[in-house]
């Protein structure tokens, strides 16, 4: 079966600094694939590279049989990639819905029916309660659930997630992993970036290392957590103060 | 081939000029990020004060320097503080009104104040300076002289005074600029004081060459937007390339295609460059990002 | 020496650090650890007193800080080296140390302390000619390092000192800090880097979703399972 | 671009103060039946001319709102779209006759025109950069227009022989004029109210507020971007056409003039941007206020009734910087908190 | 919000009812529509002075047969503000008569305000050919079209220059710079079909925008051209920076005439020093040779001017004394006549006029056109016998040089000195 996100190769140089390096990856659909690496190792340019923000200095990305190496973000939106934002990046004049709206538009040409599918997608990720808050009076956590609902509002074939649960109280965290794990059963083919490593790590399918722009170690969560060259990628390396 | 030359010498004379009645509102613009729409009006505001010192003790505007440059410097502590200020943390848009209101504002009270009358001083100089075929007026020569002094000197105190140094740094990193304990909001208002102070500075320099009246400002402030986003924002030596690009295409279109379109051509000049290097001539990447997100 | 009282922060609204008491004593080096995002910068930053609004009290020396504006803190002996280093990557070396003494007692006593900076970090004696956006990135943390001690502080925060750095200067990095305490300075260090801070420190505190959720020494608190916890959810 | 406080999330934030029926709050529909009223009464008849001035630039004001408001895109330079529209149909009629009814469909057409060409030539620049640029970009129109005399008549401008009839589109009936500025106005609002219903309102708001969450939702900013401009430039000319019919002479430096510009720019800024309401209010607020003051005060002394308008307008400015509808949401909030 | 609107326009209309004076003999309300703000005020505010001192002196006269007048005034800061404050006096105060409005573009937006609601625009000093060519019934330009200052600076040239430069008129080299406003383009226009006519060559023919801040290509182009005679027609500001800059790069001519705003205003000595000294304005005359005038005229020019004067420290400009000149007419002339003030009624009386050069202060005469002028049937409403002459900057002051009749003194300094030995 043929993937239905493949990554031949890329890297992505910005001035003196590789921030990707050779990068080749390989999602099958279904799959719930955890990227980790400590800070500055290269995921969210990599996410960027995916999601057409950045152009890559060499290499290929193929999404479901088709280059999108030259596809500007709102042509791999349109075509089923939907994304969250590391910080959020919410429409501050818009209302939680609206903002949900805006990328349901992609599957409802209709207001109403967009605002159904937002009314529905929020639902999901737990932000009924919500709707009638002002934007600026959301928190950090409410405001990851929104990017969250506004990335599958779409109805993407994949999501791309970017720290989703960074501020989440731990209740929250909880929630938010059991919802992500049920998203692969419902036919969206998932990659997620987490500094949250107890919540990837219970709900990847596969996770992917990456260190200093190079995949450094690939396998089951269970596997990697031990592997000397994660551990070391982040907790740091024990130093000989002698 | 002379008319050429003198066009050519001409314009960037006067072109120099333009810089320097410009290079207060690149220093505004470039440390606070603010573009002070009464820019025009501070000018018209300084030339008026020049003449009334010549008026009142019969000397000549050069004189007024003394006086002009600090009062020009409190006058643009005050605005900052009452107009400026409030308007910082509040969206790009509030600055822009208000100092537009405050245009409207300077423009009505000199017109109650001095009526519409032009008010002029007379030469300084009796004739021309003759270099060969070439003539120039010598309040023209002395502006560019103090032009390129002010440059220099403002390029010195910008890169080896503490203020200067503490300018920088606000502009390159606003917080980092805290945390070293560079009271940051102080360094505002001195920018906008000494940026206004320049126009006190340019005025003085201007008065032989201009009339003054009420809305003399109107005259000069597109001159003085253009030749800084030209020049790349916030960027001194920029602003005297930027005044000096608008003198010449001012003199050279004026001759070789007609005087009627005036200012036409600098503004199309200003488009290509935005077109083509948003950040203007001589401007620091990124700068024309500034002021997008708050 | 530093006293923070039941500190709640906030950006616009959003509340970040929750309750947040902790305090640091004269000559400790105190770690505080914790996940991304769990609020040790937002912590840093309001004791710097930038870009929070915050409730709950800040005293360093018994003095109470919390209503100055930044550029004040400094003065009062508190600088903080931000993350990411916040250089003037426009400016060289001596000039990014120049601007650090800015503050007026500070400043008095640039010169000599300059010298100080240089002995102290000889790299930085090389290339002071040098703009610091061209600098190394271990270079570059040590002009920040630098910089901050221009301003003659007493309480040294440092944010994420050692991010992207190569493993030799991480090693120059906490030699720095060890001698750094041991002529009298108090430093607090916010890090990423868990060993390498529960090495060094006298105390730490590790963060979790702006509280503050554990505290103790260093090797001890290593060995607790809880911080691997709320670490690495392992 | 900058975003203006607004106390709540919703687009019509006078909503919550008024019961509402369907799409339409009680609020505007009395709104639109009082400027209704004030036209069939004729009760001041006198004021008939600050009436349908109120009413031009409440629509013109409207049309710069899709722009400023909604897209983000401040621009100071609508006087030339609002030139261009005024010069099509003018030309149109005096040299082909077309009657002005279908010309200015035309000079709003090639407004739009103008319109997307700015956009696109101001696709990279943001914040003074643009407002700049869209400055030098009117100036360049206003030349042109002063310089091409076989068309635009020049320097002396061009006159509408003011003779009345329906198909010249000239009347000596104030009150026709007023239900033509009326019938602008409330088919622009119109539109603004169809579009805050549209996706590609909803498109607009997305580029303006985070123009890379915009793109990650399938919108494309530029092109977004452009036809915002296009149709708000295109209404400003409309706009223009109707002005002139009703000025009946077109001079090149005072049309195509930054303070008009200015005009269309404050008008949204004082009453709200990016609510469909507020351009309404600044319009009523402001333009009535500029022409009591200029005939209540311009005799009394040169310049005084401006110095008390700018000195307002700074005040309201910095104190009010959400404008109006804000003011009144914000009124709202303090009462439902109590 | 809209409820006060309308509670604010009930309380103005009411203020506006009740404060019309209630006496039995009504003042006859004039609109005075002038640019009293922004690029034109100066101008504006110069002719309000001459305007108001009229309306004192008639009013100190017992009136127009009995009735006090009484101005109502608008600021025509600019034509789209003109037409508003003209259509609030119309429409609002109820005005049946306005007047104004100095310059071009604002008399033509006045009169197009006027026309449309069939009021009666007694235009001062607007100039521009278009005011009196749309076919307006109601529009009277008191003042003299633009082709006539051309007419008028071309004939001095011709008939009085030629002759002084001791050169044949189809020698002279004849160059032409033009403001382009309304008014510039006007008058740029009628001297060149007019030199046509005369078979001369212009040397020199352009215009430069209102906003032109260097001179310098202009002034380096007549250089090249190298013109005997130049005629510039200017406003103020213009007009200062172009003869420093002629100075500076040493332009010289042998005649230069300026036409109107520009080169009139008295303050241009203050301005430019003694650099004024034998410059020609063709403009309307200040000052003319009181011999021309009817007794009767003198006596009230000499009244006009001492008023003047005393109020502004200074003689009037040519275009505040037309403004007076005209306004004055109206009073004593037409309004007189006039029972029910209605437009139809004040046009009968001013197609009527037949006054002689001489029966205004400053010179003119009153002959209107009604699509019967010669040379041009398009035009109604045209006053035939406005003067423009040709006065010269002297040493002293000014004095009036052309036509022959008008004239106090004959021209001097011809050719002009250069520029290094004045």
């Amino acid at each position: 079966m043929t993937p239905l996100l493949e990554i031949r190769n890329v890297s992505c140089r910005f001035g003196a600094l590789l921030a990707v390096n050779k990068v080749s990856l390989q999602v099958a659909k279904g799959e719930l694939l955890g990227l980790m690496g400590p800070n500055g190792a290269g995921k969210s340019t990599l996410f960027n590279l995916i999601a057409g923000v950045l152009p890559p200095t060499a290499g290929e990305i193929v999404f479901d049989g088709k280059s999108i190496t030259d596809c500007k973000p709102y042509d791999v939106a349109r075509i089923g990639i939907g994304r969250t934002f590391q910080i959020p990046k919410p429409y501050r004049q818009l209302s939680i819905v609206e903002n949900v709206m805006l990328t349901a538009f992609l599957r409802e040409k209709t207001t109403a029916g967009a605002r159904r599918i937002a009314e529905e997608t929020l639902a999901d990720v737990g932000l009924a309660d919500y709707m009638g808050t002002p934007i600026n009076a959301l928190t950090v956590g409410l405001l990851k659930r929104l990017e969250v609902a506004r990335a599958l509002a779409m109805r993407p074939k994949l999501v791309l997630f970017d720290e989703i649960m960074a501020g989440l109280t731990p209740t929250e965290v909880g929630s938010m992993t059991k919802f992500v794990a049920g998203l692969p059963a419902r036919g969206i083919t998932v990659v997620w970036v987490e500094h949250v490593l107890y919540a990837i790590m219970k709900t990847a399918t596969r996770m992917v290392v990456l260190n200093r722009g190079e995949v450094i170690a690939e396998g089951a969560p269970a596997m990697l957590a031990r592997a000397p060259a994660v551990v070391k990628a982040y907790l740091g390396e024990e130093m000989d103060f002698a | 081939m002379t008319a050429f030359s003198q066009l050519l010498i001409s314009g960037i004379l006067i072109g120099s000029i333009y810089a320097l009645m410009s290079i207060g509102l690149t220093l505004v613009f470039g440390v606070l990020r603010v573009v002070n729409f009464a820019h025009g009006e501070f000018l018209m505001l300084a030339m008026y004060g020049a003449w009334g010192i010549t008026q009142v003790l019969g000397l000549n505007p050069y004189w007024g320097l003394i006086a002009i440059v600090p009062a020009m410097f409190l006058f643009g502590a005050i605005v900052h503080r009452l107009i400026v200020q409030p308007a910082l943390d509040k969206p790009h848009l509030v600055v822009v009104f208000a100092t537009m209101g405050l245009s409207i504002f300077m423009q009505n009270v000199a017109l109650m104040a001095m009526s519409a009358d032009l008010r002029d001083v007379p030469p300084v100089f009796a004739q021309s300076v003759i270099i060969g075929p070439l003539y120039f007026k010598a309040e023209l020569l002395l502006g560019f002289v103090v032009t390129l002094v002010c440059t220099v000197a403002l390029q010195w105190i910008i890169r080896k005074t503490y203020l200067g140094k503490a300018i920088r740094a606000t502009v390159q990193d606003g917080e980092a600029a805290m945390l070293m304990g560079i009271p940051v909001p102080h360094i505002f208002l001195i920018t906008f004081a000494g940026g206004s102070a320049l126009v006190g500075l340019a005025a003085c320099i201007m008065l032989p060459l201009f009339s003054v009246f009420p809305t003399v400002g109107l005259n000069f402030v597109l001159i003085a937007f253009v030749i800084v986003v030209l020049g790349g924002m916030g960027s001194i030596e920029g602003a005297l390339l930027g005044g000096i690009c608008v003198g010449v295409v001012q003199s050279l279109s004026g001759y070789y295609i007609a005087p009627a379109f005036g200012q036409m051509f600098f503004f199309i000049l200003f488009l290509l460059v935005m077109i083509f290097r948003p950040n203007g001539l001589l401007g620091q990447k990124g700068a024309a990002n500034i002021g997008m997100n708050s | 020496m530093l006293e923070v009282k039941s500190l709640d922060a906030f950006y616009g609204s959003v509340q970040v650090l929750h309750g947040v008491s902790l305090h640091v004593n004269r000559g400790e080096i105190v770690g505080i650890v914790g996940a991304n995002a769990a609020g040790k910068s937002t912590l840093m930053f309001t004791l710097a007193g930038l870009r929070t609004t915050h409730t709950g009290d800040i005293g360093v020396d018994g003095e109470p800080i919390g209503h100055l504006p930044a550029y004040e803190r400094t003065s009062r002996g508190l600088i903080l080296v931000p993350e990411r280093r916040r250089l003037f990557p426009f400016m060289n070396v001596l000039e990014n140390l120049e601007i650090g003494a800015y503050s007026p007692g500070a400043r008095a006593q640039a010169k000599q302390t300059i010298d100080e900076v240089f002995a102290l970090l000889p790299v930085l004696a090389e290339r002071r000619k040098q703009v610091s956006g061209s600098l190394s990135g271990g270079e570059q943390q040590m002009l920040a390092i630098g910089r901050a001690l221009m301003g003659k502080p007493r309480l040294l925060l440092l944010d994420e000192p050692t991010e992207g750095l190569a493993p030799i200067y991480v090693k120059l990095l906490f030699d720095l800090i060890v001698r750094l305490r041991e002529s009298g300075l108090t430093v607090m260090i916010v890090e990423q880097n868990v060993h390498h801070v529960l090495r060094t420190s006298d105390r730490t505190y590790v963060l979790e979703n702006g509280r503050v959720v554990l505290e103790g020494e260093g090797q001890s608190l290593l060995n607790d399972e809880r911080l691997k916890i709320a670490y690495l959810g392992l | 671009m900058a975003s203006f406080d607004r106390a709540s999330s919703a687009r019509s934030p006078l909503i919550p103060l008024f019961p509402q029926w369907g799409r339409v709050s009680i609020f505007e529909l009395a709104l639109i039946l009082t400027c209704i009223a004030l036209v069939v009464v004729r009760l001041p008849t006198s004021f008939q001319d600050v009436l349908l001035l109120t009413y031009m630039f409440a629509g013109l004001a409207l049309a710069w709102n899709i722009a400023g408001g909604y897209a983000g895109l401040i621009s100071f330079g609508h006087a030339a779209f609002f030139g261009v529209g005024a010069y099509t149909s003018t030309i149109l009629y005096l040299n082909l006759g077309l009657t002005p009814w279908i010309g200015l469909w035309v000079g709003g057409l090639l407004a739009a025109v103008f319109g997307a060409v700015l956009a696109l030539v101001c696709a990279r620049l943001r914040g003074p950069f643009f407002i700049l640029s869209t400055l030098a970009f009117a100036e360049v129109v206003r030349l042109g227009a002063l310089n091409w005399v076989s068309l635009t008549g020049g320097p002396e401008g061009l006159s509408i022989p003011p003779v009345s009839g329906y198909a010249n589109m000239v009347f000596t009936s104030k009150a026709i004029y007023a239900w033509i500025m009326l019938s602008y106005a409330v088919a622009i609002y119109a539109v603004t109210k169809a579009l805050e219903a549209s996706r590609f309102g909803y498109y607009l708001c997305a580029i303006r507020d985070d123009e890379d969450a915009a793109a990650a939702a399938g919108v494309n900013p530029l092109i977004g971007r452009t036809a915002a401009m296009a149709l708000s430039a295109g209404l400003t000319g409309i706009g223009g056409s109707l002005f002139a019919q009703y000025f009946l002479y077109l001079d090149p430096t005072f049309l195509i003039s930054p303070e008009l510009s200015f005009q269309f720019a404050l008008l949204p800024a004082v009453g709200g941007l990016g609510t469909a309401i507020g351009p309404v209010l600044g319009s009523l607020l402001i333009t009535p206020l500029s022409e009591l003051l200029r005939s209540h005060l311009g005799n009394a002394a040169a310049g005084l009734h401006l110095v008390i308008y700018s000195a307002g307008l700074i005040v309201v400015m910095l104190y009010f910087p959400g404008g109006l509808a804000a003011a009144i949401a914000k009124l709202d909030w303090r009462r439902r908190r109590s | 919000m809209s409820f006060f609107l309308r509670l604010a326009i009930f309380a103005l209309s009411l203020f506006t009812i009740t404060a019309g004076p209630v006496a039995a003999q009504e003042p006859i309300r004039i609109g005075v529509l002038l640019p009293l703000t922004g690029p034109f005020a100066k101008n504006g505010l110069e002719n309000w002075e001459a305007m108001q001192i009229a309306r004192d002196m008639i009013n100190e006269r017992g009136g127009v047969n009995g009735r006090k007048i009484e101005y109502l005034q608008g600021d025509a800061t600019n034509p789209n503000a003109a037409i508003s404050e003209t259509e609030r006096l119309i429409t609002r105060e109820g005005i049946k008569i306005t007047t104004g409005s100095f310059a071009s573009p604002l008399a033509i937006a006045v009169s197009q305000a006027a026309e449309r609601n069939g009021v009666f625009h007694w235009e001062t000093t607007g100039a521009a050919e278009i005011i009196t060519r749309r076919g307006f019934k109601h529009t009277f330009q008191v003042g003299a079209p633009a082709r006539k200052y051309g007419q008028a600076a071309v004939d001095f040239v011709v008939e009085d220059l030629a002759k002084r430069l001791k050169k044949p008129v189809a020698d002279l080299k004849i160059a032409l710079l033009w403001e382009n406003r309304a008014f510039g383009k006007s008058v740029g226009d009628g001297i060149r079909a007019y030199v046509e006519t005369k078979k001369i060559k212009l040397v020199y023919d352009e215009g430069y925008d209102q906003f032109a801040t260097d001179m310098t290509p202009i002034v380096q182009k007549l250089k090249d051209a190298a013109p005997d005679v130049l005629i510039a027609i200017s406003f103020p500001n213009d007009a200062i920076l172009f003869q420093r800059k002629a100075k500076e790069l040493n332009l010289n001519v042998a005649a230069f005439v300026g036409v109107s705003a520009g080169y009139s205003s008295p303050d241009l000595r203050t301005s430019i020093g003694d650099m004024v000294n034998g410059i020609f304005v063709a403009d309307f005359p200040p000052k003319v040779n009181p011999n021309v005038l009817k007794p009767e005229t003198r006596k009230v020019a000499d009244e006009f001017y001492k008023r003047y004067e005393a109020k502004l420290q200074r003689p009037p400009a040519g275009h505040a004394a037309a403004g007076f000149s005209a306004i004055w007419a109206l009073f004593t002339e037409v309004l007189p006549k006039a029972k029910t003030f209605q437009p139809d009624e004040l046009r009968e009386i001013a197609l009527k006029l037949d006054l002689p050069e001489g029966s205004l202060v400053n010179g003119s005469g009153i002959k209107f056109t009604n699509f019967d002028w010669a040379d041009d049937t398009k035009d109604a409403g045209q006053n035939l016998r406005a003067s423009i002459g040709v006065w010269q900057w002297t040493k002293q002051g000014n004095e009036q040089v052309f036509p022959p009749k008008l004239a106090t003194h004959e021209a001097i300094d011809v050719p002009m000195p250069d520029w290094n030995k004045r």
